[in-house]
């Protein structure tokens, strides 16, 4: 009996010694490590409104929605299970990171959210979404000049450049003519082929 | 702000209530009276029963056979009872919402007072959220009823 | 006098819902029934609607304790499915991830049975040395639990140099706290007197009921599956399998006491062994077809099947986590003990029910026992046999 | 290692083969550690017996599964000391009342598996002791089984 209280009271000393363990949270902060993955945050300048972490989200928490010329994507945090795979996905990388920021608690949890507005490309034809201005202006740069092959990519990247200007109004389509213009692929066929 | 509601917001009983959860908050609520965290320095403790408890916390995505017990759970707690949603799938059942087995999100069941959203929260955004509440309470504008 | 009693679904202290209907006569138990379903949440289906990339995140949210094992288990059958060969550094770093997990999750149940038997010391201290761990992991993975290492072909987070550091600092420190619990459970006689003997469960019931993990190898059933069926980096170690023959409580906290030891002597091998090269390979299209993977999860063997018709997802994917088997073990081992043991037998298979029901919660009503109560008995069965042991050295 | 394993399957695949003889429909391996084995599912009882008793296989675990034109069940046995993991695959063709022999009786860790099995597909098993529901809740809906697929 003894000799197993002797070494517990030896740990109980040692302990004493090392001092409180106990954070002095919440009177001083209590920062997480770089890597901790905490609150993904949309990043405007490098976001180019692809929509793939919408696409990956395993919780269903970021939203996609366009409406009239502009794509908003929505995180909403009481549904983000803080997995980063949207940050892994991203394909710009940066467009959305997660930073080590736990603290989400709130009194309403519709108020905890981040968003992100890109303007969309319109098709001249028939005025349906093509995708985001940055988004084509980014394959066109991946392409390099790969991108001359598709007159939307290369009109969107040289109005992206401030050269020329991408987006019109409805046209009413007529043969080949149309073809150097910004069209979705349901309208380029008509307009390559007749 | 009455003595009752001063006394609880001086040291708050805690009542855990896991309607689904992986175990993560759980643990990570318990966490929380372990020497790291420690909240029984603000005078919080777990409550061995809903009828000592101020405060409901509930962990876990509600599942079909934990939503009548969660209901009653809340009706048997003295009022005023403060409740704090711990997780996100607390918070939103996220995928869970999915599931033929999931109910609804806590705060369709019982009135939710602060949400800690987190997979799994980190024991301070817990500590957060208790403060939170009780800042709330201070505040008077608690569920009473 | 014959009485029903129920226990839970909710009690204070166990963090998650079951329900034990215990058949008492007097004081003794004659019976027990087991109601699940408090924590199912219907995991299995919602698999199906994700794809093979996403499963890893749903099937960690089984349990929060074995976020890691059930990944693991998943990723290997899909690996299995899909006949890919892993990176070695993958392996090597799946190991440690697999081992410190091992020891976070014993040192978890180290403090809740400290604290079931009334020394609430020993749940501080373990819970307070757990926290190294996951230190570790936040720094490792960025997330305290829910690690997300796992991904089909490799792993998604590599162990560089500092976090090599950072691990051996932290095995370093939880070393000699791995030993005073083990060097405690070897010679307390107040531990001796409450554990010895309680909740046996003889080898041939652990064979029958399919024990697994720390509750079959408490009962001198050698069975480990980082031996048996090697995956990871266990292959390439030194390490022994931990069997002991007490079939008790006792032989259970030995058992695991002891792989705390074992999984820091891993831990350190891989640590300096970790080959270079790439930690994951691009999975391509996973052909029809099925495969099994099944890893020693800190509770025992955790078992997944998976179906493929050729699509991006599972057409099926079926989870059996080891406290599906251990915990019907408790028709055997609790009937014939008193109220005051129930509690250390029924937390000595380290039961998780989320796992078991992958997905759920329960409750009776009506006049109960809670848990607090007979954590209360077992506390006071505790006093009274440290009374009874100083005794005769005054 | 690799020698070991070699002669390890071999004595398990003849005696798979002895012990099922005619019952035993098909036989392939998918791997160096995966055996499947198709049965009928008239002789379950016995080759689960001759799996657990004659070759000292452990039930890991039984899935079932909804292969829209039939149910299937998978028995997954382990050899611990070979390190192979052997599949009995039976398929249940009646879809309206898809029923098995039940291996509970002889076997208490088939126990919950089957009733497991039962709530989620609504396979029944013949002669189980304790058919009662596991995992689903109290108020849910008899004869709804969530894993089966839509008609």
């Amino acid at each position: 009996m003894k000799k197993p209280k002797v070494r517990e009271l030896l740990e109980a000393a040692r302990i004493l010694a090392a001092g409180p363990a106990t954070l002095p949270f919440p009177g001083a902060p209590s920062p997480a490590p770089p890597k901790a993955r905490g609150r993904p945050i949309f990043h405007e300048r490098d976001c180019v409104g692809c929509g793939t972490c919408a696409e990956v989200c395993v919780g269903k928490a970021i939203d996609m929605r366009d409406e009239g010329t502009v794509r908003r994507l929505l995180i909403r945090y009481d549904s983000c299970i803080q997995c980063g795979q949207c940050e892994a996905w991203c394909i710009t990388g940066k467009g959305i990171r997660v930073e080590p920021e736990y603290d989400l608690t709130t009194y309403d949890r519709e108020s905890i959210r981040d968003a992100v507005e890109k303007d969309l490309v319109l098709c001249e034809g028939c005025g349906a979404a093509i995708g985001c201005a940055d988004h084509l202006a980014w394959v066109a740069e991946k392409l390099r000049t790969g991108a001359f092959a598709s007159p939307t990519l290369t009109l969107v990247h040289l109005a992206k450049l401030g050269l020329g200007r991408a987006t019109g109004d409805k046209i009413h389509l007529d043969g080949r003519g149309d073809r150097m213009r910004v069209l979705c692929a349901r309208c380029r066929r008509p307009a390559s082929l007749l | 702000m009455n003595l009752a509601l001063r006394a609880l917001a001086r040291s708050p009983w805690v009542f855990h209530l896991s309607t689904g959860s992986c175990n993560n908050c759980d643990i990570e609520v318990l966490d929380c009276l372990t020497p790291r965290f420690d909240v029984e320095r603000f005078g919080i403790l777990l409550a061995p029963s809903i009828r000592h408890a101020d405060v409901l916390l509930v962990t876990g995505s509600v599942t079909r056979q934990s939503v009548i017990r969660l209901r009653r759970l809340y009706e048997q707690a003295p009022k005023p009872c403060l409740v704090i949603a711990v997780g996100t799938c607390a918070c939103s059942q996220h995928f869970f919402r999915e599931s033929y087995h999931s109910a609804e999100p806590v705060d369709r069941i019982v009135p939710v007072d602060v949400y800690v959203p987190g997979c799994p929260p980190k024991p301070e955004a817990i500590i957060v959220g208790a403060v939170k509440a009780i800042a709330k309470l201070r505040g008077g504008s608690v569920h009473v009823g | 006098m014959k009485t029903k009693i129920p226990i839970g679904p909710y009690h204070p202290l166990m963090e998650e819902p079951e329900s034990f209907l215990l058949d008492v006569d007097g004081d003794r138990i004659t019976g027990i029934d087991v109601r699940l379903s408090y924590n199912h949440r219907g995991i299995e289906k919602l698999s199906e609607g994700r794809t093979f990339e996403q499963v890893p995140f749903i099937v960690e949210r089984i349990c929060g304790i074995c976020s890691n094992s059930h990944p693991y288990a998943y990723v290997l059958a899909f690996e299995d499915l899909a006949g890919i060969q892993v990176p070695e550094r993958a392996q090597y770093i799946r190991t440690i991830v697999a081992e410190l997990e091992r020891i976070h999750s014993h040192f978890l149940w180290i403090g809740l049975a400290g604290h079931f038997l009334g020394y609430n010391t020993v749940f501080m201290w373990a819970w307070k040395h757990r926290e190294d761990i996951l230190d570790a992991f936040e720094a490792i993975s960025g997330n305290r639990q829910n690690y997300a290492v796992m991904c089909p072909g490799g792993v998604r987070w590599d162990i560089d140099d500092d976090a090599r550091r950072l691990i051996a600092e932290k095995i370093d420190a939880i070393e000699p706290k791995a030993r005073l619990f083990l060097k405690a459970i070897c010679d307390d006689p107040v531990l001796h007197a409450r554990l010895r003997g309680v909740g046996v469960l003889p080898k041939e019931d652990a064979i029958a009921y399919g024990a697994l993990g720390p509750t079959a190898r408490a009962s001198g059933l050698a069975i480990d599956v980082r031996r048996d069926h090697p995956y990871g980096a266990y292959d390439r170690v030194e390490w022994d399998v931990c069997v002991e023959g007490g079939c008790d409580v006792l032989a259970k906290a030995m058992v695991r006491a002891r792989e705390n030891i074992e999984s820091i002597r891993i831990i350190r091998q891989c640590l300096r062994d970790l080959p270079p090269g790439p930690i994951r390979v691009e999975p391509e299209e996973a052909p029809a077809g099925e495969g099994i993977g099944h890893v020693e999860a800190p509770r025992g063997e955790c078992f997944h099947y998976v179906r493929s018709d050729g699509g991006n997802r599972p057409i099926r994917h079926k989870v059996r986590a080891p406290t599906f088997m251990n915990l019907p073990t408790c028709q055997v081992t609790v009937p014939g003990m008193t109220l005051a043991d129930t509690t250390i037998v029924l937390a000595a298979i380290d039961p998780c029910y989320c796992c078991t029901e992958r997905t759920v919660v329960v409750r009776r009503d009506g006049s109960r026992v809670g848990w607090g109560d007979l954590v209360r008995l077992s506390r006071e069965k505790t006093e009274r046999l440290c009374r009874e042991i100083r005794r005769p050295e005054r | 290692m690799s020698g070991d394993r070699t002669i390890a399957r071999e004595r398990i695949e003849s005696g798979v083969r002895e012990g099922l003889g005619r019952r035993c429909l098909a036989l392939a391996w998918s791997s160096r550690e995966r055996l499947w084995i198709d049965i009928e599912p008239a002789s379950i009882r016995d080759a689960v017996a001759c799996m657990c008793r004659r070759l000292g296989a452990r039930l890991a675990t039984a899935t079932g599964f909804d292969a829209a034109d039939a149910f299937e069940v998978l028995y997954h046995f382990a050899f611990d000391a070979e390190g192979i993991v052997a599949t009995l695959r039976v398929r249940i063709q009646d879809r309206e009342r898809p029923e098995i022999d039940s291996v509970a009786d002889f076997l208490p860790s088939a126990n919950w598996i089957e009733r497991e099995i039962y709530d989620i597909l609504g396979i029944r098993f013949r002669g189980h002791p304790d058919p009662r529901r596991l995992l689903l809740s109290d108020d849910w809906p008899e004869g709804v089984h969530p894993l089966r697929r839509k008609a």
